[in-house]
Parts: structure tokens; C-alpha cells; sequence
């Protein structure tokens, strides 16, 4: 199943390096759960494009935002997220 | 790096077939994660309802029965007899535990029989498309209460575990919710206990989790968090109600 | 172990014990109480486990996870009692689970009554249930047969992985006859239950599923057609049955269980009056034992079947002899078991007169 | 072929169904054929009990006691209930005790027995039925008296061993009644 | 009323409501879903009650306890849920209340799955529940058939004071044809219910006792005896069947409900090809309509019993034809409908080739 | 002279078959006496159980129907349905409504079914000769726990009236008992109670009764009475659990 | 059915007079429930008879002491007595 | 006899159930004999959603259409699924506006209808099964047109009579389309 990692950039300019929050994309069912319950709001579904279920999938817009809290993997009802730090 | 959360290895790798955004997909991790943590996988047999979670046995990682609908705490306990070594734990809807299976699961907690019993409520039948259930709302229409359930006739939502609770033999009977995710964490630990307890051979452990059925309710799933919050809980007081114990 | 004088339902329950059986669940019903009672006193003394369960419903499910969880497992009750567990059975059926099954009969239809009957005939071998299944019925005339046949039962459910039932009337189940337990040895070749639930540890990590649920129908068909080519090869090899004095017989009375009994001793006094009456005995009621009707039928004028019923092995006998010769039906209900003179009379009807 | 088939009847607590074991033990005893079949239902609490016994040296086939070679009524009602299903010829057994009037045949053979009374003088009422069945064994000879003895003591067991002795001297008071009156 | 596009559930519903239905008690089961959604929109509109039961054992109970009462009352349910209802069944036709009740028939056994089949044949005409009874069962092939059946359903079952059961299947159920319901007239003559619970002060002081047990055997055949003499008049009197282009026919297919759609297709498809096939098609299948078939076995060369089934109805018709011709049998199960090409298949195989 | 007792024109003619000294009786004659002063009679109908009081139709002098074991509250609500002016009551014995009939009782209280159930709780199953029962009590030994119920894989008996008392749409819930004249006096008021609040339309009503069971206890009918003021009232607290009149 | 009326004598010299205690006999049982709870201890079980039944019937043997207070009738399960003041 | 048999097939919301009950309801009008059936089941939750409708002038053995004289496919699992089920010469209608694929059939009439769009110019995404009603319509002439409006004007009730006009703008739409390409 082909997931989608998105790491930060290389070239962040950031201290801390920024979580991994990876989306095994074909399992997602574009419910939003994990952007509501996201406390720093960087998720959305990507409406340009829906995966081999014909979902919009979620992704991550603003990944140097994120805590890596894991709020999002654990609401994700089809465990669709993971996260690293 | 390390792994803040990943999939559990609780769970196997078949997709859900869960409308998007039903929350027994979160319930059904908190279950996987519980008994991985607890080292039990192995050795845990699964009974699965007739409902929407029907094919859980595809789902959790371990050995399973499908039980008939409302029967799973009868299951249940004819394999935790043949096998006492065994963690054995049902998955009921609302409709499978509260309606038809009513007799088995006060039963079986009569009984005090070492199971433990994961009771999704959501206040309505989502397997067969949204009938009403003895736990749907007051007010709340479905598909065979069209102007709303009506308490004159029909009742007032039927309280699980303040009933359960009144029964010697039970260890540890809670309600959680999974629309937060403080909520989520307080729900992860009612279950991992309530499989600690079975493990401790302490007797019948059953958590009441606050579920959504987006599909039948109408809601989206986002507004059916909420309408968890808002419309259920009032009705439904989270909490322990009962602790062998005594903690909370 | 020695002769010893038993009720029919101790001796069911004793040799259950004896053939490996640890597991028993159930719910009282006059006239099998014996039954459970037996089991709670005995099952904890060789480290089995007597359940009372809170209805019949409860209990087959019982018995459903037990036999899923790989143990020789027993349920009884009667008439009412066998009607509520009809779904289950149907499940264990599709879940090709062993068990074995006890219907001390009474009368009915409802609560009825008390009495002997063998008015479940139709339900044990149609599959009260729903959907395509059967269940192997085994019916004993004596309570020597039906402690054999219980053991027997564990091994055919076990072999064929489905369920068994010994159907018997509330007289066999409160009768007392000397019962002689030999040493069990379960039959040769039995399979290995490397299908029950016991947890993916003892297995290897492959995970062990009981289910019969398939959502897609061209799986279900292909299951079903699987457990059918398993009937099949129990029609075939597993047919038991009793001919008593056919050879010259002009009347063969088709009885089975108690009414076999007075079938009989009907037949001695017909002899002594010279009447050439014979007995075919089905012990099998499903399979029915079809194959042993055309050489009876071949030489006999005709069929009285005999049923503590209003006629319903009279379905089988009917399709078993084809319009072939005619078939007469003699049944009283309601828990009345007809008395031998009864049957004498019916053949002296039919052939015409009090004796040859 | 003989074959004793016997029906024994009376009042629930009168020891009606044992007399029957007893018989049945016996009988298998020395290897013959035997059933014992009980009434039995609801309708049975605190009323009557009756069972039925065949002792015989063939397979039995039914075992329901129609023709009865005895009967043995231990009260009034069982006597008017059973008393047409003793074949011509066969033994009415009677507790003359409880039952205050004659049976109403006279193609078999009667006996009238005090079996309170006599069960009294040995020591307790509790063994009449004992005493009915030292009658019955002596004008049947259905078992040999050896064969009843092994199975009283079978049935009372090492817990009421201590009953042995009032329950053999109430057998032969049954046995001396009967040999007493017939001769 | 207009001819009104319609599901079968629906159909059977707003029927049940013409023709004075007030009373349903049932619990959800895919695929009878629409009946209770029906009930329960619509009958509180009429003044009736919609009672959604907590299980199946308590909608059959409370049919019981409201048809004692007097009421024109329905339940429905599909083959796990009838399974469940064995116990209720038995006792309505021992106390003899009159009631209707609707199997939508899915595949089996066990949970077994959704898709229509006709695998409770058995369970429905053979009385799934214990002891000696019989249930009406009538079985639609269309629905403008299975509203009308289901207003028959209520006169019959008031005319006899027994069960009725309307057999369909999951087909039967989701499919949408016009029906119209005209105004409903019961049947001349039905007799008063003057034997229900209403209370004493309705009736003059009598009480009115609904009830099965009969303690003594002799009053309980009686009892019985006297269910079996209504049962001899339906089987004289309520036999209903349909023949279809039998009079020439080689090959006579048997076939109810669903399976005799397929089978008036492929018949369509047969004659076509020059092969004379024709159609049995039991309406009542219990009674059985056994007077049927001796004109046609007269003309017939062979039978052919389609069933979705591993073969149920076959029993009966191997009963009436008794060997005087040949029977063959084709089922599918599982949930999958046969097409007519199939069955042209099987004809053309009996017949030896493709074509005349 | 004036009739200070007499037997209840609420009783037939028909000589009952408890065994001698059985507390049936007593109950049956405070449900007569009942219905009797209430004025209704004629219009009540009685559902009989499948147990000891399977005869009940006899023995009330009203419409009845006997319903199949555990059945009662459903064969209840359906003649309520049908004729809601109807007084309808079910008489259950311990097996019947508290083992095989738990679904039907819960459910018809949820639904505040405006039924009144007479619940003899006499810890055993008379009619099938003596086995253990939900309501048997710990140590007590019956035919099917010969060795007296042990709590650990028996469980603890089952307390009715405090389950039912946790649900909503109850309008009355009450134990007593009959072993003397004070509390048949109690009992007797209780009764009359639960059939005057239907009477009202003020929903479901029970009251459970503990009651004797000589036979099978093993004990003569006067300790038997005994045995239930030492053990029972211990085990089955005496009291209302539920007045919606807010009433004791 | 027969009943016992075991009224006072007419020559009782008590000024109130006894109350009337009146038994159903044949429906007697014999359990002696009502021999317990009567306060006064003036009944008994008549062991020199059985009814048609076949058990010992109950009998006020002390009519006098009686207080009418109907609790041997309130008690007997099978409503044998009837209590009459 | 002439006999229209149908499947139609798509994703849960695009309104398949409604194409094939439209055109039941408006065969039904015009005195035909119709049917309608649809899958069901709890694996057409969030799934697939199909119909099988057959028009006849005669009466309907098999509900079940194995042979159809047109098969309309709303999205491609639906394509790749029933494809197969068209008889040689019948149609085949696509929802180009999903399905990238065409059609593998040669021996059949094929239209590729760009349905979504079709409708999002009439209005709104939601009438894109009745563009395509339109196309079948114009194609097969199963039913009449009349019938058809009739037929939607029912379904909508007085309720939905606001959504009327844009219906039969995207009936038109769909007649449009088809009679534009095949002519
Ligand atoms: C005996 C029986 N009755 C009814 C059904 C139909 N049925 C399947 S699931 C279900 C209820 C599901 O509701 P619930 O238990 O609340 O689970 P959910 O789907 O809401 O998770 C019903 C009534 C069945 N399969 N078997
Ligand atoms: C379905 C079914 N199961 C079992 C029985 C047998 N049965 C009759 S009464 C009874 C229990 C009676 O106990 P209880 O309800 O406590 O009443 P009691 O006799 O003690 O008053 C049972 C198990 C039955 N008749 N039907
Ligand atoms: S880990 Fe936390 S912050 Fe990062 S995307 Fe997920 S929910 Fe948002
Ligand atoms: S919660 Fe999971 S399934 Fe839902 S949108 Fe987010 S990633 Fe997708
Ligand atoms: S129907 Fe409801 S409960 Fe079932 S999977 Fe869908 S949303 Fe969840
Ligand atoms: S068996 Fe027990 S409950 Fe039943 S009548 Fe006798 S004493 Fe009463
Ligand atoms: S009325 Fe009172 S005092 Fe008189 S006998 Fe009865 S219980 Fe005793
Ligand atoms: S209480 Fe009634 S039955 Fe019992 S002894 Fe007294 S009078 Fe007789
Ligand atoms: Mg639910
Ligand atoms: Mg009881």
C-alpha cells in the first residue's frame, strides 16, 4: 500500500526537528476526525485528488506546526496515521 | 526518532469496512492496543455481535468466535469454561447487548464469569440501517421511531451499566466516551483495565464506550462527535460504576 | 464396569462422563432433569464443568463457544427447550462445530404436556432451524443402546464436525434397565482439532476463526456444498438400522425408539397368532436408512409405520417405498403410548382378520 | 419363557417406587431381563406414585405393564385404578391397612395384607413396603429371596447398614403372612 | 387504490393494514426491514401500535398474547429471526390463535447471509418447533400475489385459528412492481372471536382461558386430534397451486416463489428451442398441493424441482409423484438466484440436448 | 355477625395443587383479594407462568392466558396493547422471570409497559423438582448444586427489584413478604398498590414476594416460613425500590 | 363440600360471644401454617382423622380464646378458613 | 413483445436507485408490466448501489436481468463489473465523467456521456442520473417521454416541486446529448 511521508524539508530552519506524521493514504476514508481533533489545525483533506477508495485523503499542510501530539492517529478510526518524533 | 503512535499490532492488516469516521473503528484500536500492551494477544479469543462490528474477527489479532446476534456473552463463556487460561472478551452493539442479548450479558455478570465485555453504544442499530434501539435517544427519530422516540410506550434509554452495577459478582463495570481525546485516554484505560482485572481472574469487567453511527444519525462524523457530547452523555453519565477495586 | 440398573437419563449422562465429555450446559425441563442433575454432581468430580445456563437459548450458544473451543460438549432438554435452540443449532451447523445434543421428547405442540411423545421428529431431522444443514439424529430403542449411542454420538460429531443428536422419549429418559459402561476408546482416526479457538500461541500464530457468516453468496454456496458433500458421505457410510424378523414378514411395522419397543412385543403376540409381522428399526433417523427398504419392500405386502405422533417418519417411509407397496399409519399423541394389543389390532385390521 | 410384570401403586412417601427397584435389582442380579419404569410429571407432587416392572428371560420390548402377572395396591385408589389390569389368573396384592374394601374380581388370585400393621410389629410403618414385597416374592418366587437381600443391602449401602436387620425381618414377616394364609 | 409501484416488504405491510391488521410486533432483520419501517410510519396513523420487540422470542410472545386478545396481528422477520421464533410458533398453534406471520427468507445457516433463498421450506412446512402442528404457509411468486396472499393470510388464519406464515424470500422482498390493494372484505363467515381475553365483563361472566397444556395425555390427543381434523379440512378446502403450460409438457418443473419466475422464464426460453417444459407452482405450500400432481404425472415424462436450496420441497414432491416418475433436482444456495439460463441448462441436459 | 375473612370472590372454585403449606397460595389469594376491591375483575386478565403457578388460569376468576416460560411480560404487553383499558398482570415465578425470562422483564419495564408482575421469589425452581435458581442463595443447595451454589462460578443471586429499580420508566418496585400476618399485611397493601397505579395508566409496576418452597427446601411449611424470615429477608432486603409517587 | 362449623355453645356464659372460625375442611392441607401464626395457640391439627384428601384437617380446639382476628384465614394458603365476629 | 431490461450501476449517492425507479414508475404509467430490484445488503454501505429494471408488455418471469438491453454505468468498478451482462447489439451507457476507460465490447452500441458535466451546466452535480435518464430515453424509447416528467413530477411530490424545473432541464440535457451525437 503506497503511503505518503511527509517529512519537514531539509533545509528547516527550526531547532527542534519537526514530527513525522505519515498517512497510509489508500486506507484513509476522509472522515476529518484528525483535522478537528488536531490541536494546531494543520490538517486537511486534499480535495485535488482522491485515493484508490475515492476518498480525499488527508495530508499535512503545515507539518513544522505540528507537536506530534499524535491526537490525529489516535482518533484516526481506520489507524491510518502514524507518528514519530 | 521514535514511535510516538503507530497502528496496533493488536490489529491485523485487513481495511475496516466502517463508514468513514464511525468511531468503532477508534473503539476497536483501543481494544487491539490493550491487549498487545498487556502481552495477552496470543492467548485472547475474541467473540464478535451481529451488528456493524460483525467482522471483527478479520479485525483483531487474535483467535475469534461469531457469535449469534445478542449471544456473544453465552459464547463467551463456553470458551473462557473450556479454556479458563484464555482472556475472552465480546464486542456488542447496543442492540446486540441491550435488546436481544439482555438475558446473557446480566447473566453472565451474575455469574461473575471472567470475561470481559466491550459494549459499543450508539444508540441505534447501524448494521441493519438505523432502527431504533432500547438505548436510542428520547426525541431521537430512526427508522422505526420516525417522529422520535417516544417515552410514552417506548421507554427511556435503557442504562447499562447502572444497571449491571447493582450485581454482586461483577469486578468493574465503567462508561467512556471517544469524542475527545482526553476522553479517549480515560476510555483506553477503562478497557486496558478491565482486561488487567480478567487477567487477575477477578471476575466480569464490562466499559460502556459512547459511539456514533454518522451514517444513520445523519450527522457527519465530526458533528457526530459532538452530538456525543451534547446529546449523549447527559443521558448516558460517564464514569465508574463499579470497582472491585474500590478506585475509580 | 459392571451391569448396573440406571434411569435412561443417567445412563445417558454417565456414558457422556465416560466418552470424554467435560463440558455440560443446560437448562432444566421435566423429563430429563436427570440429566443435569447427573452432570452437576459427577462433572466436578472428574474436573468437568456443569453450567446452568438462564435459558436453552444461552446454553446452545454455550455449547457453540465450548465446541469452538475444541471440547467434547453436551447439551439436553426437551421438546419446548430443543424449539428455543434452534437458531443455535443452526449455527453450529454452519459453523461445523461437534457437539452432541439430548431431546428427551414430550408431548406438545406449546407447553402440552409431560408425557413420552416423539411428535420432534420432524424438527430433529428437517433442521428446525434455518438454511441448508443437518443434523445427525441417532435414536435408541434401550437404554444399553442409548448409552452407546451417546458415546457414539462424540465420535460421529467430532468426525463430521457438526452436530449430534439423541433423540429419545421421556420413558426411555425415566425408564430403568441394567446399562454396562465398557472402557470408551474414541473411534480410530478421528481428526485433530486444529480449527478450535484456544489462541494463536497454541497454534503457531495463525489465528483460529469460527464463523458462519459469508457475506459474498457464491462463498456460501461453496460452503454449504462442502458441508453437504459431508452429509453425503454420512448417508453413505454411516446409515444404522434393525430388521427383526422380515425375511417372511407380510406386515413390517417401521417404529423407531420406544414405539419400536411395543412394535415388538406386538409382533411376538402376532407370531403366536400366526400373523407374519416383522420390524424394520431405523436407529439413524437421519440419515434415514432409505437402503434398507428394497428387499423389504421386495417381499413384504405392506407397511405399518407406528409413531408417538400424528405421523411424521411416515414422510420418510413414504419417500423410502416410492408407492412401491401401501403404507398404513398407526400414531397416538399427546404423551399416550400405544400398547402393544393397540398395534396388534391395527395388523389384525389389515390383514384381514383376527389370526391366520 | 417366564415373565413377571408387575404394577406396584400407592401414596408418594409409601416406598412404592422402591419395591420396584428392588425387584428390578434382583432380577438382574441373576441376569435377567428386567425394566423399571416410573410414573412420573408434576402431578405426581404429594400425590399418588406408581411404577412398573418386567422381570423376564427374553428382551423385553414394551415396557409398560399392561397385563400385569401382579399388582400391588398400597392404597384405595390404586386399587381402583389398576385393579382391571391384572391378566386372569394373575395376584391382586392388597394393603388391607388402607384399603377397606374387596377387589371387585374374582378371575384372580387376592390377598389382603395388613402391611401397616405388620410393619408396625417389626418397628416401623416405614418398612411396609418391605413387608408387601416378602408377599409378593413368596407367591410369585419371581426372584429368589437371596437375590432381594443383595439388593436391599445394595440399596440401603455401608451408610444405613444399620436398617438391614429391620428391613430383612419385615421381608419375612411378608413372606410368612403369605405362606401363612395360602396354605 | 391504484396500482402503486411498490417493495414487496411494503406491499405486504400496506396489505397487512387493509385488510385490518392493527397489531405488529417484530425486531429488525435485513431483508425485512421495510415491513417494520412500514408498521411503524404508517399504523399509528390508523389508530393500530407499532411495538418494536427486544428480540425475536418476545415479538413472537407478544403476537401470542395479542392474537389471544383478539387482534388482527403481524410479525415478521427473516430466517435467523424464525429460527428463534420456533419455541412461540408452536405454542400459538397449540392454544390455537390465529395470527400471520412473514419469513423473508436469507441465506443460511448460521448467520450465514443476506441474499434471498428459499432454505426454510422445512423449518415452515415441517414445523420447525416441537410437537405435532402445522403451519399454514403460502407462498407469493409476485407481489400483487404477496398482498393478496397476505390478506388471505389473516382470513385463514381467523377461519381456523392457526398460524399462517407468508414464505418469500430476500428477492421477493427489495423487488418494486405495481401492486394495487383493493378494498378489503374478509372472508363470509369467519367465525367470532369469542373465545378471546377481553375481559370477563365483555363476555357475559365467562372466563376465557388461551392455553396448551394439557396434563393428561388423553385430553392432550384429544386436543391434538381435534387440531388434526382442521388441518384434514385446509388440506381438503385451502390447497392453492398454479400449472403453467403443463398439458403438453415433457418435463414438468416444480417450483414456488422466486425459483418459479426463473422457471417461467427458462419455460419461455425452452418452447423457443422447440422443448415442451411446463410449471407446477405450489402456492400453499403447506397444504402441499399433492391432488396436483397425478394428471400431470399422467402426462409427464420427467420432473424437474428447482429450489433455492440443497432440496426441501423435493421431500414433498418426491411424496406425491411416489416413484411413478422420475424427479430431478436443481438448487442453488447460498444466496445466489438462479438465472433461466441455468435451468434451461438442466432441461436440455434431461432431455439430451440443446433443442427439439 | 359480620365476615371478617372470607375466601376472595378474586378466586375460583377450584381447589389449588400447591403442596401443602406452599406460599403460592398465600399470594395468590392477596392478588384475588386485590383485583377483587379494586373493582376489576372483569376486566383484568391474568398471564400464568410455566412453573409452579402454571395453573394460575384456575385458579384467578378473571381471563387468562398461560404463556410460555419466561414469556409472560411480552404475552402481558401484547394484550395491554391490544386492550390498554385491560388490567394485566403476569404472576412469574423465580426461573420464569429472573433465568429464561430476563430479557422480557427488563424490556417491559423499560418501556414502562403499564403491566403489573407478581414476582414469587421462592430461591429455587419448584415445578421441575428442585434446581438451582438465579435467586438461590449462596451455600443453599439444590439438585443442581448439590453441594450448595458457590459464589465463585454461580455467582450471587440476583436482586430484582434493585436492578429494575436503576430503570427510568418504573413506576413501582417493591419486595416484600408473607411469612407473617404484619408483613402479608405489608404485602397484601403493596399488591394492591402495583394494580391501583395501573389502574391510573402510571406504567409498570412489580412486586416480588418471597415465598417458600417446603418441598424442595426439604423443610416442613412453618419452618419453611422460618427460613425465609433467617435467610431470604437477609439476602432480598424488604422494601420499595421505586415509587413514583415518591410514596413508601 | 362439607364444611365444619365450630360455632360457640349456646350456652356460653361469655358475654361477648365467640367469633365464628369455619373451615373448608376437605381443602385442608394440613401444613399448620395456620396453627403458627394464630396468637391465642387454639388450633390443631385433628389427628384422629384425615379428610378426603387424606390429610389431618385443622381444628379450633379453644373457640373461646379466639379473638377473631382472622389471621389463621389470612395465612392458610388454600383458603380453607373463614372468620366470622 | 417488446421488453426493456436495464441495470444500473454506480457509487451510493449518484442516485441509481432513482434512474430505475423512474423508469419502473413511468412504464408502469403506460399499463407495462415493470420491475425493479435492487441490490441490498449491508456491503452497499458507503459501497456500490445497482438496479435491475425490466419493462415488458408481457408478464415478468426473472426479476433478475442477466441479458440487458442496456447497461448504464455511473462510474468504472460498475463498467468493469457489468459490462459483460449487455446482449450483443444492446447498449452500453458511461459516465465518461468517471470512467477514463473505454468500453472492451465491440459488439455492442456504446455512448460515453460526460454526465457530471452535463449536469453541473444545468445546476447542480445532483441531476447527473437524470442527464443520463435523458440519454436512455433518447437511445431506447423504452418509455415515453410524458410518462417520464409524470413519473418525476410523482417522485418529487409537492414537497421537491421547486427542484422540477431543473430536472427537466437535465432530462433535456441528456435527450440533447444523445439524439447531438448519434445523428
Ligand atoms: C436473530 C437475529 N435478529 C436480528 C438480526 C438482524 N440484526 C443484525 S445486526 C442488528 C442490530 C445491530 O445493532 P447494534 O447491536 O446496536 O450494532 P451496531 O450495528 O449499531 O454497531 C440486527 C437487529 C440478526 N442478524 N439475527
Ligand atoms: C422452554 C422451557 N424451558 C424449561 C421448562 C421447564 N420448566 C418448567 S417450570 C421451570 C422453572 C420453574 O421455576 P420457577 O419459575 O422459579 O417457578 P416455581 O415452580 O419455583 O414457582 C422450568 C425450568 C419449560 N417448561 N419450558
Ligand atoms: S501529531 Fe498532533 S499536531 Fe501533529 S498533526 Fe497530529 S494532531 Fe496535529
Ligand atoms: S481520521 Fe483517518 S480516515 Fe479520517 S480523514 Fe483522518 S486520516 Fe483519514
Ligand atoms: S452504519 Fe453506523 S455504526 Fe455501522 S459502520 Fe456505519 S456509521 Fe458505524
Ligand atoms: S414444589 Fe415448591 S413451589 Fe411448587 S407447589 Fe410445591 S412447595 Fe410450592
Ligand atoms: S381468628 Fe385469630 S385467634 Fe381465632 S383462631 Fe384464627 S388466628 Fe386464632
Ligand atoms: S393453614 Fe389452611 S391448609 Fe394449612 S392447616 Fe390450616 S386450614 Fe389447613
Ligand atoms: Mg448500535
Ligand atoms: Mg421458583
Amino acid at each position: 500500500m503506497p503511503t505518503t511521508t511527509l517529512s519537514p524539508p531539509a533545509s528547516s530552519a527550526r531547532e527542534r526537528s519537526a514530527p513525522e506524521v505519515i498517512f497510509a493514504e489508500d486506507l484513509c476514508k476522509g472522515c476529518e476526525l484528525c483535522i478537528t481533533i488536531c490541536p494546531t489545525k494543520i490538517l486537511k483533506l486534499d480535495t485535488t485528488r482522491v485515493n484508490s477508495r475515492g476518498y480525499h485523503p488527508a495530508i499535512v499542510y503545515n507539518l513544522m506546526e505540528c507537536s506530534g501530539c499524535a491526537s490525529c492517529a489516535k482518533i484516526c478510526p481506520d489507524s491510518v496515521i502514524t507518528v514519530r518524533r | 526518532m521514535k514511535t510516538v503512535y503507530e497502528k496496533s499490532p493488536g490489529l491485523t492488516d485487513v481495511p475496516m469496512h466502517y463508514c468513514p469516521g464511525c468511531t468503532h473503528g477508534i473503539i476497536h484500536k483501543l481494544v487491539a492496543e490493550s491487549l498487545a500492551e498487556l502481552g495477552v494477544l496470543g492467548r485472547t479469543v475474541a467473540v464478535a455481535p451481529v451488528g456493524c462490528a460483525v467482522f471483527a474477527y478479520d479485525y483483531f489479532n487474535c483467535d475469534a468466535q461469531e457469535a449469534a446476534h445478542g449471544r456473544a456473552p453465552a459464547v463467551a463463556t463456553g470458551i473462557k469454561r473450556v479454556h479458563p487460561d484464555n482472556i475472552v472478551f465480546t464486542y456488542q452493539g447496543d442492540g446486540d447487548l441491550a435488546s436481544i442479548g439482555m438475558a446473557e450479558i446480566v447473566h453472565a455478570a451474575m455469574r461473575g464469569e471472567n470475561i470481559t465485555v466491550v459494549f459499543v453504544n450508539n444508540a441505534i442499530y447501524g448494521m441493519t440501517g438505523g432502527q431504533m434501539a432500547p438505548t436510542t435517544l428520547v426525541g431521537q427519530p430512526t427508522t422505526t421511531s420516525p417522529l422520535g422516540r417516544n417515552r410514552l410506550g417506548q421507554g427511556a434509554p435503557l442504562r447499562i451499566c447502572e444497571m449491571l452495577a447493582t450485581i454482586d459478582a461483577t469486578a468493574y463495570i465503567a462508561r467512556v466516551s471517544v469524542h475527545s481525546i482526553p476522553r479517549l485516554n480515560v476510555a483506553k484505560r477503562a478497557i486496558k483495565k478491565a482486561f488487567q482485572l480478567q487477567v487477575e481472574n477477578k471476575g466480569f469487567s464490562l466499559v460502556e464506550v459512547l459511539s456514533t453511527c454518522p451514517t444513520n444519525w445523519g450527522l457527519s462524523p465530526v458533528d457526530s462527535l459532538r452530538w456525543v457530547e451534547q446529546n449523549m452523555i447527559p443521558a448516558y453519565p460517564l464514569g465508574v460504576y463499579k470497582d472491585i477495586e474500590g478506585g475509580t | 464396569m459392571a451391569r448396573k440398573l440406571m434411569k435412561g437419563n443417567e445412563a445417558i449422562a454417565a456414558a457422556a462422563i465416560n466418552a470424554g465429555c467435560r463440558h455440560f450446559f443446560g437448562y432444566p425441563i421435566t423429563p430429563q432433569n436427570e440429566i443435569p442433575e447427573y452432570m452437576s454432581r459427577e462433572l466436578p468430580k472428574v474436573g468437568g464443568v456443569y453450567l446452568q445456563a438462564e435459558s436453552e437459548v444461552a446454553a446452545i450458544n454455550m455449547v457453540y463457544g465450548a465446541a469452538g473451543a475444541g471440547a467434547r460438549v453436551l447439551t439436553s432438554s426437551s421438546s419446548p427447550g430443543i424449539s428455543l435452540m434452534q437458531e443455535g443449532i443452526s449455527y453450529i451447523a454452519g459453523a461445523e462445530l461437534p457437539c452432541v445434543l439430548v431431546n428427551i421428547m414430550r408431548a406438545g405442540p406449546g407447553l402440552g404436556g409431560v408425557q413420552p411423545a416423539q411428535a420432534d421428529y420432524f424438527q430433529a431431522t428437517r433442521g428446525g432451524g434455518h438454511g441448508d444443514y443437518h443434523v445427525v439424529v441417532l435414536a435408541p430403542a434401550n437404554l444399553q443402546e442409548a448409552a452407546d449411542l451417546t458415546q457414539l454420538a462424540f465420535d460421529l460429531a467430532d468426525k463430521y464436525r457438526n452436530p449430534v443428536m439423541v433423540l429419545a422419549d421421556g420413558m426411555i429418559g425415566q425408564l430403568m434397565e441394567p446399562v454396562e459402561l465398557s472402557p470408551y476408546h474414541p473411534a480410530a482416526g478421528l481428526p485433530p482439532k486444529d480449527w478450535a479457538t484456544t489462541g494463536t500461541a497454541q497454534s503457531g500464530g495463525r489465528r483460529r476463526i469460527i464463523n458462519s457468516l459469508y457475506l459474498y453468496p457464491d462463498q456460501l454456496e461453496q460452503h454449504i456444498r462442502a458441508i453437504f458433500a459431508k452429509y453425503a458421505e454420512i448417508e453413505r457410510t454411516e446409515v444404522r438400522y434393525e430388521l427383526h424378523q422380515c425375511d417372511d414378514a407380510e406386515v413390517v411395522i417401521v417404529a423407531y425408539g420406544t414405539t419400536s419397543r411395543i412394535a415388538r412385543s406386538a409382533i411376538e403376540k402376532c407370531r403366536r397368532l400366526g400373523l407374519r409381522v416383522g420390524l424394520l428399526r431405523p436407529i439413524t433417523l437421519y440419515p434415514f436408512p432409505f437402503a434398507a427398504f428394497p428387499p423389504v419392500i421386495e417381499r413384504a405386502k405392506m407397511f405399518l409405520v407406528v409413531e408417538m405422533s400424528m405421523g411424521q417418519m411416515l414422510d420418510d417411509v413414504k419417500i423410502a417405498v416410492a408407492g412401491r407397496k401401501p403404507i398404513s399409519f398407526y400414531g397416538r399423541t399427546g404423551g399416550i403410548v400405544p400398547t402393544p394389543e393397540e398395534v396388534v389390532k391395527q395388523v389384525q385390521a389389515l390383514l384381514g382378520g383376527p389370526g391366520a | 419363557m417366564t415373565e413377571a410384570r408387575i404394577i406396584v401403586a400407592g401414596f408418594g412417601g409409601q416406598g412404592i417406587l422402591m419395591i420396584g427397584k428392588l425387584l428390578a435389582h434382583a432380577g438382574m442380579m441373576e441376569g435377567k431381563q428386567v425394566t423399571w419404569l416410573p410414573s412420573y410429571g408434576p402431578e405426581m407432587r404429594g400425590g399418588t406414585a406408581n411404577c412398573n416392572v418386567i422381570i423376564s428371560d427374553d428382551l423385553i420390548g414394551a415396557p409398560i405393564v399392561s397385563e400385569a402377572t401382579c399388582v400391588i395396591a398400597m392404597n384405595l385408589p390404586s386399587l381402583d385404578r389398576f385393579e382391571s389390569s391384572v391378566q386372569a389368573g394373575g395376584w391382586l396384592l392388597l394393603n388391607s391397612s388402607l384399603i377397606p374394601r374387596s377387589p371387585a374380581r374374582h378371575d384372580v388370585q387376592t390377598l389382603a395384607i395388613p402391611v401397616n400393621e405388620l410393619a408396625q410389629q417389626q418397628g416401623s410403618q416405614r418398612v411396609a413396603n418391605v413387608v408387601m414385597l416378602g408377599v409378593y416374592l413368596a407367591v410369585s418366587q419371581a426372584v429368589q429371596k437371596a437375590s432381594l437381600i443383595a439388593a436391599i443391602e445394595d440399596v440401603l449401602g455401608p451408610g444405613k447398614r444399620h436398617l438391614l436387620e429391620i428391613n430383612l425381618r419385615a421381608l419375612d414377616a411378608g413372606i410368612a403372612f403369605a405362606t401363612k394364609v395360602q396354605v
